[in-house]
């Protein structure tokens, strides 16, 4: 333990060290940091048991102290995982900016750091005090991170709108926090029990599903995520996207853990916002352009997803029907864990790219699978992945939260029925959606010919900036083909939540190993298949020629389709959802000779441009109109004393106050 | 007889709202400063005597004397226009000025208890409103410091009513402030002067949001 | 015993495409080639080499295999009269649909990969619409999954009970759903028409424009075998729970030839939907399913 | 007896460097008035006794003030110096700046320790004195008209709450000019015979008082005052001077706390409070004058101080805490100011950009002050804070938070925008010509009180709780 609180002093070392050392040593430090705390929560894990350790570390007079049950243990799993697999990207990454000076990228180590270091506290504590400091330091430093590349205004609008954002959040919990204290008397998650047992429960839970919910992006609270992923450095982006927005996720399931009456309507709303932001997520995630912002709003979804699997098991709890419950929560804690991975993976390569390609704009990409086939291996599987298609991870969490589905379908009443099956209709909406995006995705990126830049000077990334991409790989694929190794795993976390140890129903673990078996069969049948095929064209003629262009091949590659163009049939019909904004002057009768003109679309957040712009608009009309104070006049200084002197000595008069 | 000399100074206020010329205003100022010591020479009675020639020499000197003097001679030096620019007409000043004083006489109904006595209050505090209504309506600032000084003979006129127990207090705190006031505003009138060509408050407002 | 559908299923899917250019050509009052016509020309297609495009990669090579693939895996889950697939699970309806995705996100990339804008055009066509008629589907398996109360094929079909009359209009809402459902997935007529020889109206024959040889061999027949799978996901309807193998069988073969001689007649006597209508029409088949749903759900109530 | 020879010596100490022009003999008395400072302080903590004269007591509240006071006195030195020497200030004004600093440093450590009511007030007078000079220090026509407003408005307001102390007198039926004292007056309890009386003469004293605290009414001229003040000036403006405020403030509002005015008094105070954060929320909101943008937090803070005195409860406490890390780090704010006016030869935002390429060690500062300013952990304020809201909430002032939270939003907002805007972005090319240094050494002191303030804040140490608890005891019981 005394380690583990002395490590944020080694964080000082990096305003000593010279820039081509600090990735190096930020990597040492991120290892050993994520090696003592994941040896905690393996500890937690094997043994079963709660963990309970005082720090020494005195915080306002009173001893710290740390708990880490399954829940905590598991998400300091994951964060470690992710936060590592970054720390080693960053290597070759953060090449790119060596005209920076040396302070800048110490305080972005620093700050990557103290995000890791913040994650794992936010994880630990259970008092809420530190929890909020720590809550907030992560998302200061994150917001650090965001900046780097500070001398871009976007991105510093971007890193104000998330920094704002952040802390109105954390004003929320802060409110919400003191409620409980008020009505129990100490800052703990453990007070919770007793302030939802005699209180009411919806309140409270909806102020802290919003405050966590902005830190995860639900919709409507997912405005800043489109606007900081594009600008953070990408393993950055992939670490905010891949576990510091679990960290609401966290929040929300700590909280969960205590709610006592109103389970069936908290997993409605719950259920409902999910389903929302999911589809949200991704159909605004089709029109993007910049690689890094359809990324972004795919983590919207896959909160969806993972707040759709959350509500179903809350459903489970509240008809207490321990099967739903069960893979409601699992399958999303499980899709957590996923979501972590490819996401990371997804930006890692995005990374990978952008190092080589210097733009982010898939319209100008194309053809990079030449060049770079690592990557967009990389880049193939974890799209797999993310639509959740078999055999890779995705599809495994998924499917079992369709197996919740399903499961109360049949058991629970009418109106639970319909309304499962309108969540099961938008999670199959968000699927199909997510593979017309992530063909578009990989398809324009990788294949085909490049669009506008030249890639004739991009070459594969060196082989460490591989090395955890390939880790996440591997994982990724143990996964989605042997489930069985960690879904025990889940179901005790699951179990949880029905606040009784209940055995994992046999059918179930009959379910996950058959999709280890499906997914066996499966790859059984290709590679078989795949040799068939070599065996056929062993001994015959294998030519090459242009693509067939109904006999014109020339200029190929400008009539590629494109991401807009591929996008175009469902954007047509979607337009007045997807609030899309184009740019273009159409040509007047009396111009005979037109111009040369550009045709450009965008696509603004319907939820920011329609709802939270407009309130902002209008309190900073009020503000304006009340700046009427400083007009530089003594007399109206001194007016305003005597104004105010009367009128409160009037209302004191007529005993107003 | 005190009475009659504190309805003189409430006259004088009348006068001074209405006024138009900035000597009749100074001279006022002369003549509240001698209603001044006129009232603390018959009110301060239960204080020992060196006390209360301290306050009176203080009150002539100072009240009557050196501050009237004192400005004159800065308009002189600093060439100041002699005539009176109010935001608003002479007689919805007078109107103002009424008001005021029925307000001060309605809260000194409210405030008066054993030493405070009503019409010392009334005058007392048509003096502070009335120097804060000429701050308020006045664009020059010669006329703001004269605004100021009646309000201080305000202050000097409740502390006379409170005299007769914490002299040393009234005394303390209007020598300072008599003191100050002459030091810095003679300083800062001299500056602004230069600075500006006329003294006029809406040059003043670069300092603004 | 329990393989009999699987190879049941790739018996039928022969015969299958020759069936329906058959009926089509005798409704267009011609001769026809004979029913193993298509089979041969797949045999044809094995012998030949290959050409493959220079912007390919090896995406363009893999991704019939998978294609191919994934439908014979698909196949494995499917129930034959009164016994389960070969493999067969709770929830294996999701499954099947996903497998079935996977297919479709190779073609769709490997048409990307030629770099031709038709068959961008083709792969932006075909992605849609499958990701359009997917919910369809889906909702169709679960409220019949609702209805009978339990989550895979095997045992949805040995359970499911159509009583009342109204149950057996429910049914036959449910099959022409299905039946447009097996429409688009195997983009035929009136969402797309194999035949037509103008690659910018055309979806899934443009996607496969620069395929040859062994390649083009694999996807002609997966497209069959997709055929007789929809077909097979249809006949299961009809075998009562005791019919005897052999019954099964034939009963199998029946449907499968009504089921081919349909979709002929379909093809022959029906226009195609314009393009752009095509995403509306499509998108009509989900709320079908829902109200599918909606009626077994009342049934359901209706019966406790 | 001590303080006569601590006043002695700093008056002393300001007719020297006043009239010796030397610069050997500025530093020379500088650094003996830090001494001097340091010492009556510790003295001050370790031997009360030596300093209770008749008009004067020593108590928690001014011992904790008249630390932070000496604390940024030797860091407000430092930085005139720095200051001084980066304008090449001739010695006839650098002798009358650090002149008129002493005795403002004195007067403001009488005024804390001032026990009577009238020499409080007089003392109050005595610091406008001072400050006018150092405001005017510049001699351009924006500092004579700050400098006019500010010492006209303020002369106003202290004779506002002279009437306040007078009519208090009249009230309290004690004789005799030592007499009015706070130790006296919370000793007997006052009895209130006319309410009225007393609830005019709070309100004259706060209005009044209201200039030096810098709250809402009279808060415009210390704005102005600040904005065109030197850097270390503004810093003593905005932490030492309006700590004065607060104290003379707070006593007052002690005397009546356990009598029937307090619930109306708290009334008042939570109108005042408010109204200041709303002014400071709009105008932060408008500004583009970075020195004018920190004063207006520094009225937002002045603003949640005077609710959390409202609302008292566990917020006492947190109040003063709030005083003490918004003093160090509000302090360091403003010396960084002016650096910035050196660098970018202009105070309008838009002029600004990229202090941290500039000077990476002072971005970095800049950027942990701006964290603690705006009570985001790991700040102290954000305890602070958190303890002011829970009062409020306990006093069933829910929907006020609410107000308050949005107004602190926009502040952030505000704020952020703005501090990043100079940080960050792209130098100004005017600047990056000219290649402006900033050598490391300038921001040691401003680091010195961040670390403070940081330490203060995430751990009290017991000695200072205890303190605190000392000086609002009063109030808790």
């Amino acid at each position: 333990m005394t380690v583990f609180v002395l490590l944020p002093l080694l964080s000082f070392v990096f305003f000593l060290l010279p820039k081509k050392f600090q990735s190096i040593y930020n990597v040492l430090l991120t290892v050993a940091t994520a090696a003592i705390s994941s040896y905690f929560a393996i500890t937690v894990i094997s043994s079963g048991s709660t963990l309970n350790e005082d720090l020494p570390l005195v915080f306002w007079g009173n001893q710290l102290n740390i708990t880490i049950d399954l829940l905590s243990a598991f998400f300091i799993l994951i964060v470690n995982f992710t936060v590592i697999t970054g720390a080693v990207f960053a290597i070759e990454y953060m090449r790119m900016y060596n005209e920076k000076k040396r302070a800048d990228l110490s305080l972005h180590f620093f700050s990557f750091f103290w995000l890791l270091f913040s994650m794992l506290m936010v994880c630990m504590f259970h008092n809420m005090i530190a929890f909020l400091v720590a809550w907030e330091i992560m998302s200061v430093a994150s917001f650090v991170l965001v900046i780097f590349e500070y001398e871009k205004p976007e991105v510093i609008k971007a890193g104000i709108n998330y920094l704002v954002q952040m802390h109105i959040g954390a004003l929320l919990l802060i409110v919400a926090c003191i409620l409980v204290y008020n009505a129990t008397g100490q800052y703990t998650w453990d007070a919770l029990t007793a302030y939802f047992y005699d209180h009411k429960n919806i309140p409270l839970f909806l102020l802290f599903f919003i405050g966590f919910g902005i830190k995860a992006g639900f919709v409507p609270f997912h405005t800043w995520l489109p606007h900081a992923h594009p600008a953070a450095p990408t393993h950055i982006s992939g670490i905010m996207s891949g576990v510091m927005i679990k960290m609401g996720i966290y929040g929300i399931l700590r909280i969960l853990l205590h709610v006592q009456s109103d389970l069936l309507a908290i997993g409605i709303i719950i259920l409902v916002i999910s389903a929302i932001s999911g589809i949200a997520g991704v159909g605004n995630a089709i029109i993007q352009h910049d690689l890094k912002k359809l990324l972004a709003y795919h983590s919207i979804e896959n909160i969806g997803i993972i707040g759709i699997g959350i509500g179903v098991g809350l459903i489970g709890v509240a008809t207490n029907n321990d099967l739903i419950a069960i893979l409601g929560f699992g399958g999303g804690i499980l899709h957590v864990l996923n979501h972590s991975l490819f996401k990371s993976l997804l930006f890692y390569s995005t990374g990978s790219v952008y190092l080589n390609t210097h733009t982010r704009e898939i319209d100008k990409l194309g053809g990079l699978i030449k060049k770079m086939p690592h990557t967009a291996i990389l880049f193939l599987v974890a799209s797999i992945a993310i639509c959740g298609l078999p055999p890779f991870n995705g599809f495994v969490s998924e499917f079992i939260i369709y197996n919740g589905f399903a499961e109360s379908m049949i058991a629970s009443s009418i109106g639970i029925k319909i309304l499962m099956m309108f969540a099961m209709l938008s999670l199959v909406v968000i699927g199909g959606l997510a593979i017309f995006c992530f063909t578009k995705a990989f398809g324009i990126v990788f294949l085909g010919t490049p669009r506008h830049i030249k890639i004739e000077n991009v070459k594969e990334v060196k082989w460490f900036t591989l090395f955890p991409q390939y880790i996440i790989l591997t994982v990724i694929v143990v996964i989605g083909i042997f489930p069985i190794l960690i879904s025990n795993l889940f179901f005790q976390l699951a179990g949880m939540f029905t606040h009784k140890t209940i055995l994992i129903p046999e059918a179930t673990m009959l379910n996950i190993s058959s999709i280890s078996r499906f997914a066996l069969l499966f790859i059984g049948i290709t590679i078989i298949i795949y040799f068939l095929k070599k065996y056929f064209i062993k001994n015959k003629i294998v030519e090459r020629a242009p693509t067939w262009g109904c006999g014109y091949t020339g200029n190929a590659d400008k009539m590629q389709y494109t991401a807009s163009s591929y996008a175009e049939n469902y954007s047509h019909d979607m337009d007045n959802l997807l609030n899309q904004k184009t740019h273009y002057k159409t040509i007047a009768d009396e111009e005979i000779f037109p111009k040369e003109r550009t045709y450009k679309t965008h696509s603004e957040s319907l939820a920011e441009e329609k709802l939270f712009l407009r309130i902002t608009e209008f309190l900073k009309k009020i503000l304006n109109r009340l700046a009427f104070v400083q007009t530089g006049k003594t007399q109206h200084y001194i007016m305003y004393m005597f104004v105010l002197l009367i009128a409160l000595i009037l209302l004191t008069i007529f005993n107003v106050i | 007889m005190t009475n009659l000399l504190t309805i003189i100074f409430l006259i004088s206020l009348f006068y001074i709202a209405v006024s138009g010329r900035l000597f009749v205003c100074i001279n006022l100022l002369i003549v509240q400063g001698l209603m001044l010591f006129g009232i603390a020479f018959l009110s301060l009675r239960e204080i020992n005597i060196i006390n209360l020639l301290v306050v009176l020499t203080e009150t002539l000197l100072f009240k009557a004397i050196i501050l009237p003097y004192y400005i004159k001679k800065m308009v002189i030096k600093n060439k100041i226009k002699r005539q009176v620019s109010p935001f608003i007409s002479g007689f919805s000043s007078l109107l103002t000025v009424s008001i005021l004083i029925i307000l001060s006489f309605v809260l000194g109904i409210y405030l008066q208890n054993a030493q405070l006595k009503l019409i010392y209050i009334t005058a007392a505090f048509s003096g502070i409103m009335t120097g804060l209504f000429l701050i308020v309506s006045r664009k020059e600032i010669i006329q703001h410091i004269i605004g100021y000084i009646i309000l201080e003979n305000g202050i000097v006129l409740l502390s006379f009513s409170l005299g007769n127990k914490t002299p040393m207090a009234v005394n303390a705190g209007i020598l300072l402030d008599i003191l100050i006031s002459i030091l810095l505003f003679g300083l800062f009138m001299n500056k602004i002067a230069k600075t500006y060509k006329d003294l006029d408050i809406d040059q003043l407002n670069k300092l603004s949001d | 015993m329990r393989a009999t559908g699987i190879i049941m299923i790739l018996i039928a899917s022969l015969v299958f495409p020759g069936i329906i250019t058959r009926v089509k050509s005798i409704a267009s009052g011609r001769k026809g080639p004979g029913l193993f016509q298509p089979m041969l020309d797949i045999l044809r297609l094995l012998k030949k080499g290959t050409i493959y495009s220079t912007t390919t990669s090896f995406i363009f090579k893999i991704a019939p295999v998978i294609y191919f693939s994934t439908i014979l895996t698909a196949a494995f889950l499917l129930p034959f009269d009164n016994q389960p697939g070969l493999l067969s699970f709770k929830g294996d309806f999701i499954a099947f649909s996903y497998i079935l995705a996977l297919g479709k996100f190779f073609m769709i990339i490997a048409a990307l990969d030629t770099g031709s804008a038709f068959e961008g055009m083709g792969a932006s066509r075909e992605a849609l619409y499958s990701m359009l008629v997917e919910p369809a589907f889906l909702i169709l398996m679960a409220s019949f999954a609702m209805f009978t109360g339990h989550t895979s094929f095997y045992e949805i079909y040995s359970s499911i009970y159509f009583g009342s009359y109204i149950a057996v209009f429910v049914g036959v809402l449910a099959a022409y759903n299905l039946f447009q459902i097996i429409m688009v997935e195997n983009s035929r007529v009136p969402y797309d028409d194999p035949k037509t020889h103008l690659e910018l109206t055309m979806i899934h024959e443009v996607m496969v424009l620069d395929n040859s040889g062994f390649d083009l061999a694999l996807i002609n027949f997966a497209s069959a075998l997709k055929f007789v799978i929809f077909g097979t996901l249809i006949s299961n309807f009809f075998f009562a729970p005791d019919t005897s193998i052999y019954l099964g069988i034939l009963i199998f073969l029946a449907i499968q030839f009504v089921f081919a001689v349909i979709v002929g007649v379909a093809e022959s006597f029906r226009a195609r939907f314009k393009l752009r209508n095509n995403n509306k029409a499509i998108v009509l088949l989900a709320p079908i399913s829902i109200l599918i749903f909606l009626s077994l759900l009342m049934l359901l109530t209706n019966q406790n | 007896m001590g303080l006569l020879i601590y006043i002695i010596a700093v008056f002393g100490l300001a007719t020297f460097v006043f009239f010796v022009r030397k610069q050997t003999a500025q530093y020379i008395a500088a650094s003996v008035f830090c001494v001097v400072q340091l010492t009556f302080n510790y003295l001050l903590i370790v031997r009360k006794d030596l300093f209770n004269e008749i008009f004067f007591r020593v108590d928690a509240l001014s011992i904790i003030f008249i630390s932070v006071l000496s604390i940024t006195s030797v860091t407000t030195i430092i930085n005139s110096f720095v200051y001084f020497n980066h304008r090449r200030e001739n010695y006839f004004r650098r002798g009358i700046y650090l002149a008129s600093l002493f005795m403002l440093f004195a007067c403001m450590c009488g005024a804390f320790l001032s026990d009577n009511i009238n020499i409080l007030w007089i003392l109050a007078e005595a610091t406008t004195l001072c400050i006018s000079m150092l405001i005017y220090h510049e001699r351009n026509e924006e500092a004579l008209e700050a400098t006019w407003k500010y010492f006209f408005v303020s002369t106003i307001g202290l004779s506002f709450s002279f009437i306040g102390i007078l009519l208090l007198n009249a009230a309290t039926n004690v004789s005799g000019f030592s007499s009015l004292t706070f130790s006296s007056l919370m000793s007997e309890k006052i009895l209130i015979t006319n309410q009225f009386l007393f609830q005019v003469s709070f309100l004259l004293i706060v209005i009044g008082f209201s200039v030096k605290m810098g709250v809402f009414p009279l808060h415009t001229v210390c704005i102005d005052a600040h904005s065109v003040a030197p850097g270390p000036v503004s810093a003593i403006i905005s932490t030492s001077l309006m700590n004065v405020g607060f104290v003379s403030v707070f006593r007052f509002y002690q005397l009546f706390a356990h009598t029937s005015l307090s619930n109306w008094m708290s009334h008042v105070m939570l109108i005042i409070g408010v109204l200041s954060l709303l002014v400071a929320t709009v105008y932060m909101l408008k500004v583009d004058n970075y020195k004018r943008l920190i004063a207006y937090s520094s009225i937002e803070h002045m603003g949640l101080i005077t609710i959390g005195i409202a609302v008292g409860g566990i917020a006492y406490f947190a109040v003063i805490l709030h005083l003490i890390i918004h003093s160090f780090t509000k302090a360091g704010l403003f010396y960084q100011t002016s650096q910035f006016v050196r660098i970018f030869k202009s105070k309008h935002i838009e002029d600004t950009g990229g202090y941290f390429k500039i000077s990476p060690s002072g971005g970095i500062l800049m950027l942990f002050l701006f964290l603690v300013i705006m009570g985001i952990p790991p700040s102290g304020l954000f305890f602070t804070k958190l303890m002011i809201f829970q009062s409020l909430i306990n006093s069933g002032y829910l929907w006020l938070l609410i107000i308050m939270l949005v107004l602190l939003v926009f502040i952030l907002w505000a704020f952020g925008k703005n501090i990043f805007h100079i940080l960050f972005l792209k130098v100004p090319p005017a600047v990056q010509e000219c290649k402006p240094k900033v050598s490391f050494w300038e921001n040691i002191p401003q680091y010195f009180l961040l670390i403070l303030g940081l330490f203060i804040g995430l751990n009290p140490p017991v000695f200072l709780v205890n303190i605190i608890n000392e000086a609002v005891q009063y109030l808790i019981k």
